[in-house]
């Protein structure tokens, strides 16, 4: 099993007329996604990818004529929230929001309404999630992923595609490969997704993308010490970026001594955490703690 | 984007926070005729967005007109930190009692706004949270709520605000946190907010950061973005909405996605090199503005190799090769490329690139490694 | 508080809600001009704050400036439900192809604000949300969030709105729910919001009720209330913050409380009288706002027994008593009093009225069943 | 034991020093209700009530240095919505609000928050809870009761008093007497307090005084036939007030069928509840049931 989506998910599509939406609905149609209705408002009643899905107005129709449980959302930022509270609206457990440019203000607003929710957040600005080999929610390209063992978590998007490239040019295959976005508030964080690995039997060790800003990882690096009994490679990016200017007296004073590239490294080596230097040194790494284990 | 003084102070005196009386002026002159309508000593602060401008001879007290207009003279058109000042703020000079700091800015750990006070404001504040925290209050906000009456009233009994303050504090507060809301801020600072020697509060100095993702609520702040701190190569960036930073190396990077960006930078540095800028040309650039990104990195002297990354997701790869092909038509350069395509019509790009007869790589570290080489040579040569 | 059909309009029309083209007037002559500045029928309309206007004549549409005239000057000055019609609305008149219903009230239920339309708007809504519940299509608020564009879809996709009227829909929809928090209002209704002939969406009616808790914030409408639908009697209570609803009995009630004031008028009913008002005093109430109190139910000449229940918490029966006694010296009265005074400071009230010779009860059954056999003497009489 | 106040009660009064407040407080102290602490903002420092109790500016210091777990709210209307916020956040278990005259907005907000709250808000416009005959949280007078197992619930003030009077003058005792408030939008229903008595032992029958209004009384029947296995004794105030013309189609509409006395009384009869005529007839109704069991 994989974790987040797997045969049982039953898919909507949040802007599936669109022409993101459209495109990638069409991919992960051809991957083997069940993709059971789409969503644009205007246009319901109209069948989409040569007929096989139909359009509804609202994701509420949507969900109570097709049973779907996880929606992705390609909607213009403007609409994005509107769309996200929707799906929470509908009780929809999984919504992978893929739009990037969201309002902090909104996102601030939505992770309190998520805290009374059923809904679990993906995003936004994420990739979205693969599990190999038939079910992918979002946009990444299904030809650099193939079936495995090791589960990736990251909140970069090319930088993912780099990662799982390379491992399965190494011949490793993926469990599940999640993008919780760049943003600097998402709906899920590297702690979530990595208790859901930890339950996950398919998955066997955990690579682990972050980047310099916020907490997130010196958190999941807290979490992986005492609650995670698999192994963990991780790889910060932006050891070599200018420090950021613009957070002021106020980030300054929350952030103080966190965020940096070393902290990061430090938090996870103290944590058992492999390290790597660079995307390419991982599926290294992963050959040398299975030839431990 | 971030404010002048002068834009956060208009907005502070839309809100009903007090400031001291000012105005910009643009001249000696300017700043004389204000200073003689103050009739009183007044502080000449140049408005350039950068920090430190005090320690760097931005900020002047003068007790006269014509003190004015001869420091303003001196100011004026002069360059702090490589930001030449074009305005100055007038404002009467405030007898300071106390400086305080109180600001706001949203914790990406719990998602909420925090709402700092400490009853040591002014330049060294970040020095006084780091070696003695007690000294800091803070209160988390309910977004869909906002700050209450009550919140603000245990930040000032917590810095030990006089109690006949409150009143004042709590409606600043309370003020500054409705602007910042209205405003889609992701900052806003009041700092100093000074006790006046008359026991009033005054902010002597703000700063607010607007979210660039929600301006387009607020087209009158688009308008107005000041551009004198950016270099030309960060605006024409910005036209093109690509995402730019320039850096002290020579290796020019063009790169899609942040993170893979960074790691691209990362790698050149263990490698021993070093990038001249960050460039994300963001998902599915077209092949105009990945020209336009070569333009920006080639117009900076320092770029001696330029590499290309470029995991094909949204992006198609084609695009990017004729992208590289249009920019070398359009620029006579001898800066030799390293480029390495991968992921989405990979081979459509590679054949397009095939005739430019330029250096090619499979993986992210032999590109690495061959920029990096070829910055030594150019070096050495 | 209600707002009249033209302060509502105004507020749409701030909000940028669609309403037809309208002005009021106060003469015919103004009714004539408006019609001539609008070149075509118009609708005149009596700004009375009751219900069934229309039924009642107060809403007619003429052709021409001088049939203006001539309507407007047998309306005005008239009476609707005996309410004095002291303006006109006129406006010009729409072509309506459909007529919807749009509201939002607060659900006591959930605490929520519950959002409605259907699309047979009109005055027989309410039949309509009777008889056929499924044309009815209602969303509930988060009152942290506010109307959100899906909410108003759904909506406008369950009462079969023409697509191309969502936008303008959505938008109308998240307007009066805006202008609807901003005022504190317990009520907005757009009915009918019409379909023109030339397929534009139209507010033809509005009804807003301001919460009477949340005044304070809306200085604005405090001086605008409208009392000429009130009758002396209300206006007084209102100055003396008493809460008093004249009825068609003949016993006059003074009670402390609401919940014990309906008790009483409950248990007169139920011994066989009527009460002649409901008259709650409060909490807490001193002598002259039981002597005021007492003024207002003896100026009603309806009344012929009054009955005072007092349950002192808050509120001391020697207050109380002090209130009775002044205003027997100031009114001159035959009518009996029968009055019952229990709890905080019983026995200084009962001393104070022992002087004045008036019935009296222990209980609040003994003192029903005094005032109505009392109200019934006077009926034999 | 009585229900929700008792001898573990450790009470703050939010606007100790204001009239009202102090007035009660004394009341309260005198009663014999433990109360640790007063709140005033601004006065924080000071000692009330002859030196016994301590004011403090904040719920959070009070709650802190006190260890209180019930607040009782006596500040003005303007102030009582932002008081009811400061006892939410400080954690305070129960709060009762005696304030009336909050607006709509403030308490539909008020009651989102409190779902994601550990606080209960009785009220507002509550005349309080007391608990014969030791404890009392709020302003009904103490002189009106006495001891005993009949559990009473109203949405009214004088109204109250009116029956627990009564219910004294007949030699009944009180387990508790709660008053739920008047207005529209109060922190806790009828069904709330009802499942409170249903599980307290020293209660054995309760008295429900409803008004017309709104569908409480009607949700409490439905309650009652349900799930509560004690007797209880019912009055809706109002059946000879006329119809309210305030609230406008939609409010005729949410509220369709039911709100008149007429509706109420049917759906408690339905419920098995003996529903009095008047006040003074519940004593007798209470002996006869008594008489039966």
């Amino acid at each position: 099993m994989s974790i987040l989506i797997n045969e049982n998910t039953r898919l909507i599509v949040q802007g599936i007329t669109g022409h993101e939406g459209s495109f990638h609905a069409h991919q992960m149609l051809t991957y083997g996604t069940n993709i059971v209705a789409g969503v644009t408002p205007g246009k319901g009643g109209e069948w989409v990818l040569d007929g096989k899905v139909p359009v509804f107005d609202s994701v509420k129709t949507a969900v109570d004529v097709s049973g779907a449980n996880t929606s992705v959302i390609f909607v213009p930022a403007r609409f994005a929230a509107d769309a996200i509270y929707e799906a929470i609206d509908a009780n929809v457990e999984l919504i992978v929001c893929i739009t990037e440019g969201i309002p902090v203000k909104e996102m601030t607003q939505i992770t309190q309404i998520l805290k009374g929710s059923r809904s679990r957040l993906i995003g936004p600005n994420s990739p979205g999630i693969i599990s190999p080999p038939y079910t992918k929610v979002g946009i990444i390209p299904s030809t650099i992923t193939q079936p495995g063992s090791v589960g990736v978590v990251s909140r970069s998007g090319t930088l993912t595609y780099e990662v799982v490239y390379a491992l399965k040019q190494a011949g490793i295959g993926t469990s599940t490969c999640v993008g919780i976005g760049g943003d600097a508030i998402v709906g899920s964080r590297f702690v979530d997704v990595l208790s859901h690995f930890e339950g996950d039997p398919q998955t066997d060790m955990v690579v682990m993308i972050g980047e310099i800003g916020g907490q997130d990882e010196e958190i999941a690096a807290n979490f992986i010490g005492t609650n995670l009994s698999k192994p963990v490679i991780g790889f910060i990016a932006g050891q070599a970026a200018p420090p950021d200017k613009r957070m002021g007296h106020a980030g300054a004073i929350i952030e103080s001594g966190v965020g940096t590239a070393e902290a990061k490294i430090a938090a996870l080596k103290d944590a058992g955490v492999k390290v790597a230097s660079y995307p390419e040194e991982i599926p290294g790494l992963i050959e040398n703690l299975r030839a431990i284990h | 984007m971030r404010l002048h003084e002068y834009q956060s102070k208009e907005i502070f005196h839309q809100q009903h926070i007090p400031i001291p009386r000012g105005r910009l002026a643009s001249t000696p002159e300017e700043a004389k005729l204000i200073a003689e309508e103050f009739n009183g000593p007044v502080v000449l602060k140049a408005q350039v967005l950068v920090g430190g401008r005090g320690k760097a001879g931005g900020i002047r007290l003068v007790k006269s007109p014509s003190e004015a207009h001869e420091v303003a003279s001196k100011i004026l058109g002069s360059r702090i930190k490589d930001i030449p000042v074009r305005r100055l703020l007038i404002e009467e000079a405030v007898n300071i009692q106390q400086e305080i700091y109180f600001g706001m800015t949203v914790d990406r750990k719990t998602g909420e706004t925090i709402v700092i006070a400490s009853a040591e404001g002014g330049v060294d504040i970040e020095e006084i949270a780091r070696k003695t925290p007690e000294k800091i209050a803070k209160v988390g906000i309910n977004p869909l709520l906002g700050l209450k009456g009550f919140q603000a009233r245990i930040l000032a009994a917590e810095i030990d605000l006089p109690r006949n303050l409150w009143r004042s504090f709590i409606e600043i507060a309370q003020n500054l946190y409705r602007a910042y809301t209205q405003l889609d801020a992701t900052l806003a600072e009041i700092n100093p907010l000074v006790i006046t020697s008359s026991n009033r509060l005054v902010a002597l100095d703000g700063k607010i950061l607007l979210d660039e993702n929600a301006l387009f609520r607020h087209p009158e702040y688009l308008d107005k973005r000041d551009l004198s701190a950016e270099t030309p190569e960060e605006i024409e960036a910005r036209k093109f909405c690509l995402s730019y930073i320039k850096l002290s190396g020579n290796i020019g990077c063009l790169v899609n996605g942040a993170g893979l960006a960074m790691a691209t930078m990362d790698i050149i540095q263990h490698k021993g090199g070093q990038a001249a800028n960050f460039l994300d040309i963001g998902g599915g650039a077209g092949a105009e503005k990945v020209a336009a990104a070569l333009r920006i990195i080639l117009s900076d002297p320092q770029v001696e190799t330029v590499l290309i990354n470029i995991f094909g997701g949204i992006t198609r790869c084609d695009e990017v090769a004729r992208g590289i092909i249009k920019s070398m038509e359009d620029v006579d350069t001898k800066i030799p490329f390293v480029v390495r395509l991968v992921g989405t019509n990979e081979e459509e790009g590679k054949q397009i690139l095939a005739s430019a007869n330029l250096e090619t790589a499979d993986t992210l570290q032999e590109a690495a490694e061959k920029a990096v080489a070829l910055s030594m040579e150019v070096l050495v040569s």
